[in-house]
């Protein structure tokens, strides 16, 4: 049942792995269970640090929007967007149209090869 | 050479129905040229199962001895003409709805779904 | 005559069956209805998994219509088969069986997700209509029976893709899916209309046995393959794609996956069994393998700046085809080279079948999720959503299963399929080893995205009163959760019983066409 | 989990170090910032700067605290963990200096949070600086001292 997956070049064995994910974790929980819990509750000190201010109540104010996520790598690849969102223009004919040349370059190269 | 005639015409109406797409703005003539390129499929569907001096595929009209067509592409077009049926009717319920939102039938206009 | 031997029939009379009880059940209110759709649905499985069984233990079964008897293929005298053939070989039962599961999910899912909405009769009829067109494409081994059963399914999606009249998007992307699905049918039957023009034979195997490369049947494969390509979404023609999965209501999204499937398996029947050995030059798998590199590469970096988590997942299905039509496309290349076959070919049939199972699984789930997530909060914008997790923990639960699936991470089903494939088609040429890597790692970019922006950060007021989603939803996820931690756990008996099988008869397609033709009495 | 008095034995003598700018002209900043650099390396004293207070035993403080900074000070010093000590660098810090009764200004440091060392120098040098956290580290002892006795009391 638990037996390997051979691959031709190597194997994955999914029962070595989970094996390996155990002792991982419980290393990490041991490591994380050393923490200090002497910290007075209901205090400052059990609120997040944000720098000293007051933590915002509503949860709107503090979280990144999705679309500023990964703003860099769409800022660093803006010409390969640029071409990419121009390709995807929405128009009912375009969708048929790049079909439609798919199709086409497939017969004509099909003939010729 | 007059014997594949009617591939001919099938590839011309192919490529009007084909081209009718990408020339026109108007849903509807879109919807117009995709019946055209259906019906150009019909033509060669009946075309491919046609045998020189054959007659209606159906025993007690044509009768015994008679050459026949073949009855298999006929009815692959019978089916296939229930289908474009079937498609026309919807695209051109889908065309309805979407002048009833977009108030246009201009196909460069309905692209909010793009990018 | 055991109950067997109908089983390929019976796999697509009943959800037929329950496509037009549906109005008539309708009539019976909301619960009578929605019991329908889930009987249905669960029929369709434990019908599917018997007969996937039955394949399994005693090879391809065929099944005539309308024959004097049903496994009477050729009949006494005739030199080539005449009727419809329904011809289940292992893998077709395979993506069978994974279409019924899928099916069963998307129904379970449906039945509490469609409660606020009015025309349920439709929506189980066509949900049945949209089964039964998929299982058709599956289990036929017609060429036009094929179209017409393409012809049904795309209908019964142009309709439920459309199901909410009054968003104007979902008219839009149905409208854009209706016009391009038209154009390839076309193409579909003029190719049908050539072969058969040419060998006078509509049955996949009968032509099989009998063809040889000539212009008109290597214009029939390029439009066969360019329609079918179009039809599960590969590169330069799946822009249709994310609109429609992101506008469907989300059941329907679910078997939609399953569909897509349905026409990857048309195409790879088309070039396994009906081409195989006579695909002279191998241009097609070369092209095969360049649709499946440019579906995973433009799919996944349009899905990375994505704000919207149903879109988001549509570009995803987009990257997921490239990965079987590579994996596919790599086996198809070296298919007569016996060598290089068993070197890497069959490793990487193998790979991209089993792909198909784990993408089928994990994307019908991901598409769950969106759906949970649009019923509970009714927002779809990754923007507006913020701290899920503590109300929906279930939810939660199953979106990083399946997340992780489909990102490759290791102990999960997705990481087994993606290693045979990187491996196999790194032997081919790195590069294409390298794109897929690189892709992988996309795809775990933009799914942390969702889940840190959708499911972790503080909580939001506007999001304050939403609340786990209910029962039926969650065990409709179950049963996908259920398909993943099983393939992820124990993924070599999944590979020697379930994917095993199906590589050995896509490849074997001399054991395809002896079924049909030497099956005379 | 491991008892207080166990954490407090650990690298007694290595404290951790925030610092908060209170509205000093940044003079003070500029010398702290020097004894962390190699010439004075207040490392290898053991005395590291980390960016948060919840990993801080000691606060160091730099100007006369304006309006502003009252409560964000109050809110710092109240979110490290418990043994700690405040050194108030700087003459402004100390007593406010040519500054004092500003009418911007809530007064020197220990109006608002106790402090224990102050360095005084406008801006002090960093040896100073590094004197005034040694003093800290005596100081530090004597509080473990009193929380393990608390902590005897109450077991």
């Amino acid at each position: 049942m638990w037996g390997k997956v051979y691959t031709g070049f190597g194997y994955w064995d999914a029962s070595a792995w989970i094996l390996f994910f155990f002792i991982a974790a419980f290393f990490t929980l041991w490591l994380r269970s050393q923490g200090r819990s002497d910290y007075k509750k209901g205090t400052e000190q059990d609120e997040i640090y944000w720098s000293g201010n007051e933590v915002p109540e509503d949860g709107e104010d503090i979280t990144v929007p999705a679309s500023s996520a990964y703003w860099g790598f769409r800022k660093a690849l803006e010409p390969f967007y640029r071409g990419l969102l121009g390709i995807h223009t929405g128009i009912a004919t375009d969708i048929v149209g790049y079909y439609v040349m798919t199709v086409a370059f497939l017969a004509v190269f099909i003939l010729l090869v | 050479m007059i014997g594949n005639a009617p591939f001919f015409a099938v590839g011309v109406l192919f490529l009007m129905g084909l081209l009718g797409i990408f020339m026109t703005k108007n849903l509807i003539k879109i919807a117009i040229a995709v019946t055209i390129l259906g019906s150009s499929v019909n033509i060669f569907l009946v075309a491919l199962g046609y045998r020189t001096g054959g007659t209606i595929p159906v025993h007690f009209l044509a009768g015994e001895g008679t050459t026949m067509v073949m009855p298999t592409p006929q009815a692959m077009t019978l089916t296939a003409i229930v289908i474009a049926l079937a498609t026309t009717a919807l695209l051109l319920s889908l065309i309805m709805l979407v002048w009833r939102h977009y108030g246009t039938i201009d196909v460069d206009e309905i692209r909010r779904l793009r990018g | 005559m055991n109950w067997n031997d109908h089983l390929p029939a019976l796999i697509l009379i009943i959800p037929l069956f329950g496509a037009f009880i549906a109005p008539i059940c309708s009539l019976g209110g909301k619960t009578a209805r929605n019991f329908l759709l889930v009987v249905i649905s669960f029929i369709t499985l434990i019908v599917a998994f018997m007969l996937w069984r039955h394949v399994l233990a005693n090879g391809i079964s065929y099944y005539v219509m309308g024959g004097d008897k049903f496994n009477l293929s050729l009949p006494s005298g005739m030199a080539l088969p005449v009727r419809i053939i329904l011809e289940v070989d292992a893998f077709s039962a395979f993506m069978a069986l994974c279409g019924a599961i899928v099916s069963f999910a998307g129904a379970l899912f449906s039945v509490n997700y469609m409660n606020r909405f009015s025309g349920m009769g439709r929506f189980v009829s066509l949900y049945c209509l949209l089964t039964t067109g998929m299982l058709g494409m599956m289990v036929t081994g017609d060429i036009f029976n094929f179209f017409i059963f393409i012809e049904i399914s795309s209908i019964a999606s142009f309709g439920l893709i459309a199901f909410w009249r009054d968003k104007p998007t979902a008219i839009e992307a149905s409208f854009k899916y209706a016009l391009i699905s038209q154009v390839g049918s076309m193409l579909i039957l003029i190719a049908a209309g050539t072969l058969y023009g040419k060998y006078n034979m509509l049955n996949m195997a009968a032509i099989g046995s009998v063809l040889k490369m000539g212009t008109m049947e290597k214009l029939a494969l390029v439009f066969l393959v360019g329609s079918l390509a179009m039809k599960c979404g590969s590169f330069p023609m799946h822009m249709w794609l994310p609109d429609a999965y992101a506008e469907a209501p989300t059941g329907v999204t679910c078997l939609l996956v399953a569909v897509s499937q349905a026409s990857l398996y048309g195409l790879m029947r088309v070039c396994y069994s009906i081409y195989g050995a006579a695909m002279g030059s191998s241009f097609i798998p070369w092209m095969i393998i360049v649709f499946g590199l440019a579906s995973m590469f433009f799919g996944v970096s349009m899905a990375v700046v994505q704000h919207d988590i149903k879109r988001l997942m549509g570009y995803h299905s987009v990257s997921q085809v490239g990965y079987m039509l590579l994996g596919l496309g790599v086996g198809l290349l070296v298919l007569d080279d016996a060598r290089a076959m068993a070197d890497y070919g069959f490793t990487a049939i193998k790979g991209g079948v089993f792909h198909i199972f784990n993408y089928t699984m994990y994307k019908a789930l991901l598409f769950l999720t969106a759906g949970a997530i649009y019923y509970a909060t009714g927002k779809r914008d990754l923007n507006e959503m913020g701290g899920l997790a503590r109300r929906m923990p279930y939810t939660t639960f199953m979106f990083v299963i399946a997340a992780a699936a489909i990102s490759g991470l290791p102990p999960f089903n997705g990481f087994v399929s993606k290693l045979l494939i990187y491996e196999s088609s790194f032997a081919v040429h790195p590069f294409l080893a390298v794109v897929a890597l690189v892709t992988s790692v996309l795809t775990l970019a933009s799914f942390v995205k969702v889940f840190q922006t959708a499911f972790l950060g503080p909580e939001k007021n506007s999001l304050a009163k939403i609340q786990e989603v209910p029962a039926a939803m969650l065990i409709g996820m179950a049963v996908l959760t259920a398909a993943i931690l099983g393939a992820s756990l124990f993924p070599s008996w999944t590979l020697s019983t379930l994917v095993e099988p199906a590589a050995r008869a896509l490849v074997d397609q001399s054991g395809y066409i002896g079924a049909i033709l030497g099956g005379g009495m | 989990m491991m008892k207080l008095e166990k954490y407090l034995e650990i690298l007694p003598k290595s404290l951790w170090v925030t610092t908060c700018n209170s509205g000093s002209c940044n003079g003070c900043d500029i010398e702290i910032v020097a004894t962390i650099s190699p010439r004075y390396d207040i490392e290898r004293l053991g005395m590291k700067l980390v960016g948060t207070p919840r990993h801080a035993d000691v606060l160091i403080v730099t100007g006369p605290v304006t309006k502003y900074m009252t409560n964000r000070l109050r809110r710092i010093y109240n979110q490290m963990p418990d043994p700690k000590a405040v050194v108030a660098v700087g003459n402004c810090g100390a007593s406010g200096d040519v500054f004092y009764k500003s009418y911007n200004l809530d007064g020197p440091i220990d109006r608002i949070i106790p402090v224990d060392v102050y360095v005084h120098g406008c801006p002090p040098r960093p040896e100073a600086i590094i004197e005034g956290v040694a003093k800290a580290v005596l100081k530090l002892e004597r509080l473990r001292e009193d929380l393990k006795k608390a902590g005897e009391q109450q077991s």
